[in-house]
């Protein structure tokens, strides 16, 4: 495999990543967000800070944890709490900077669901549940989200709202006073999606290298809005491939 | 008290109660868990956060009725299979289920821990979660009159956690990723303790996380005992364990018969290890 | 951010602020407090569960128009004159009182440091104190009816603790008894930390309480800046100054020409420590 | 000084570690319970568990610290935690068998003025004020309280109530529903006080060795009701003695 091959998964880490500035403080919520967070530590954002909610602030690992309790996490931290502390005085005392998250379902307003496919007495699909993210979503200064974009994954109407993004759109964000903002971006693995300033509807702004437009349009379960100034993401560079690799140990080509 | 881990199940867990088995990836009591099963325990509401493999075999088992919990999953892996078979088509048997967030059970359990009838957090905004959870309501600030979220406190009938060392008086330690498990103790009525190991001396750092023996009920060796799980100092995370789990709890009569050969047929949680061993030697 | 202490205060702590200076006889930011003093901060709300002899002298001096507190006196000696003298007498100045009990400052503290706008507890049950202090109401748990007390969150302009170590990037570590010194930096707007050395490793053991340098304002070394008051791991208390306090602060120009000769005089916590070896060299 | 003599402090203080039995857990308030409650560990009770609010749990000091704040608290603690987890977890969660106050003031009831002499907006003396009792009174299985006996600190009506010992007396504290049972003894200079098991007003049951009751009541500022069963206190031990005189670093005679 040549060292500029690489997949629409790694295309997804590697534009997440990009997302996310360095200082920032991060709440890593569970699933994809973890490997996109420590991307970013270890190619431009060498002082972010990321915090678990399994009770570790500033966890720098070297490896990827398969879990988000990992020992790993805990060894390279600059301090471990207790997971009251880490809800009660972190996130909650308003100072994480960006949530990151993952999700099973998202709608236009970025509101997203990990609860329940179905009906929620009788659920077609039982998924894991909130986890830290309804307050990760309320509570951080921004919010980024990584999922795969698909038909079942980008839909018209969330079977359950889980985690708030910018509910309905508009205002309707800032009329229930949440702390944190809400979500800045999502971040697939065809392309980026930004609120609109107004609307807060999510607009397409950005295509990965090879994606065309109509099939991010096919993967997405409304009709997508697509902004009049689209770029294309880069592809990833050897030295963003060759950190996340080495982070989740897969030895690299060449 | 020092209790072997089978007496200490026997006589501290009884049918119907509401058990909390903590530990966030961390020090997951397992042993406990198995114990749980080999004596057919039944009927529990079970607690906790973050219920993973150890209670997907439990649900599996049929040895609950309900689960309170804010993410119930294979970390990294993917979904519990009998979790999600127990919900979706009620096998073995049907689960009530009380959902809450994660930041909604902290306060829960601290406010158990602090004998408050309630804890207070700025949650659940927006979220569909407190259509379906009662216990889930909203108080008003008495001094800005800003609307917050109220959980009720959660007190289980007895909490099971695992910690690395006890010393022979029943004081325990435990270090890095300590989770909710001191609150989830001290919020209980009974309490178990497992240890990796007794020591004459704790010899505990300042501020360390030490439950004093006279708020814990009965406190067990039992070496491994948190294996899947780890315990920092003494073994790593096993994680071939949770990947293969996936494939084991897919299916029902693959989980049943797992179930039979590592703890219905062990004495003990040396017995389950030997076995696993013996399938490493031959796979 | 490395500051020196006069620098410090002199950016960090304004006129009329709300302003903690905590600790729990133990690590009490002393030569912070002087610093305030040698600066002339004036109309601050002075924060703090155990007010004692450093705010005495800020009362002393007029720093005060204001106290927040639970119990100000000097432990195991007696009163605090100049406080006494401020609520008796008005001398220099008049000081109001906020008074809680210490369950009710601790509630107040963490919920300043959680961003909830109040906290809750089950206290103040039969106690005069909610006549005297607006500040205590009473609100109704939403499941079981009870009523409980309920403190609105303390959020100090500026917390100034002290700690044993920092790192050269600012992280902080404390042990000992840490009383509400990390709520107190947490709850605040900015933060002051005196310590008694900077190390290049923290070499912090683990679930040590550390402060990351990104949640705290200035960090100052100043060794032994919390004499009277102790360090542990570095020097004892001094309990033969809080004894002799009693007689300094007895008398208002006793207590003025200590306080001009001891800190008006000195340039720094280096100079007041050295003039009060000549005093115990001369005695 | 022989072996024998002792001063109505040290009576005092022996009185009130009599009452601690062996095993209790007992929070320590400021100011003199602190010698009683060492002495109990170091004489008839060494499996108490003694709490300090400065954040100590089973604290073993050799020498009595001057304040409850002291290194040596903290150096034979079985844990120390922060004053936000003493309050909440320990005390008002329940784990503290007896409460041992000091108080400046005392009714008949056992209510307790640590607060301020006169009136409260102007008052002819400031005290330190509640620190930890009201919640220590209220929340602990059950109270015991010592202070020195005379007319200034026994008193008709307080200034101020600041903790609540039985309010009002008979079923008042029930009423309120108090987690605790409230005061069981109150140890002076001069006796024991224990409240009527109906009235609860403090009811003289014991004098120590070598006082009168005509003293008691003189020290009483409200007509003290004296028990037909009345005792006397057997003066201090020997023993008892030495451990009080070793623990405030006092050179024992002889």
């Amino acid at each position: 495999m040549p060292d500029t091959a690489y997949t629409a998964d790694e295309m997804m880490t590697v534009a997440a990543a990009r997302m996310l500035r360095n200082g920032a403080v991060c709440f890593v919520g569970i699933g994809l967000p973890s490997a996109a967070a420590n991307l970013a530590r270890l190619t431009h954002a060498p002082g972010v800070v990321l915090i678990y909610e399994s009770g570790t602030i500033g966890s720098k690992p070297d490896v990827l944890p398969l879990s988000i309790g990992d020992g790993e996490l805990a060894e390279t931290a600059d301090a471990v709490v207790s997971t009251v502390e880490i809800f009660s005085y972190w996130l909650q005392g308003g100072r994480v900077d960006v949530g990151f998250l993952g999700a099973a379902q998202i709608d236009r307003f970025a509101n997203i669901n990990t609860t329940v496919i179905g009906d929620y007495k009788s659920p077609a699909a039982r998924l894991p549940g909130a986890g830290g993210a309804p307050e990760i979503a309320a509570s951080s200064g921004e919010v980024l989200i990584t999922l795969r974009q698909n038909k079942r994954s980008f839909v018209e109407k969330l079977d359950f709202v889980t985690s708030c993004g910018h509910l309905s759109g508009g205002t309707s964000r800032e009329q229930l006073r949440f702390p944190g903002r809400g979500p800045a971006a999502v971040i697939t693995d065809l392309g980026i999606l930004i609120p609109d300033s107004v609307t807060k509807e999510l607009t397409l702004t950005s295509i990965h290298h090879g994606i065309s437009v109509e099939c991010v349009l096919e993967a997405t379960g409304w009709p997508l809005k697509v902004s009049p100034h689209l770029q294309t993401s880069a592809p990833p560079s050897a030295e963003e491939l060759s950190a996340l690799r080495n982070l989740q140990g897969i030895p690299n080509a060449g | 008290m020092m209790l072997q881990l089978r007496e200490a199940i026997r006589e501290m867990v009884r049918d119907g109660d509401v058990v909390a088995l903590e530990g966030f990836t961390h020090l997951i009591p397992f042993a406990a868990g198995h114990e749980i099963i080999r004596q057919g325990k039944r009927n529990l509401t079970l607690v906790r956060m973050t219920p993973d493999v150890i209670y997907d075999q439990l649900i599996g088992c049929g040895c609950a009725v309900k689960l309170i919990f804010s993410w119930g999953g294979n970390p990294g892996v993917g979904s519990l299979h009998r979790l999600r078979d127990a919900v979706e088509r009620g096998w073995p048997r049907p689960l009530a289920l009380e959902e809450h967030s994660h930041a909604g059970m902290v306060a829960a359990y601290a406010a158990g821990a602090s004998h408050l009838p309630f804890g207070i957090l700025r949650g659940y905004l927006g979220s569909d979660l407190p259509k379906y959870n009662q216990n889930i309501r909203f108080i008003e600030c008495p001094f800005t009159g800003e609307r917050l979220a109220a959980v009720p406190a959660i007190h289980p009938d007895v909490t099971v956690v695992h910690a690395q060392k006890a010393d022979r008086r029943g004081n325990v330690l435990m270090w890095g990723l300590v989770g909710i498990q001191k609150e989830a103790v001290l919020a209980a009525r009974r309490s178990i303790v497992t240890v990796e190991e007794i020591v004459d001396e704790l010899n505990a750092p300042p501020n360390a996380v030490v439950l004093p023996a006279w708020v814990v009920g009965a406190v067990s060796e039992v070496k491994g005992g948190a294996f899947p799980s780890y315990a920092q100092g003494y073994y790593k995370r096993n994680n071939a364990f949770y990947k293969q789990w996936d494939r084991v709890s897919a299916d029902r009569e693959t989980f049943q018969s797992w179930i039979e050969r590592h703890v219905m047929s062990t004495r003990d949680f040396d017995g389950f290890k030997r076995i696993l061993e013996q399938a490493v030697k031959h796979a």
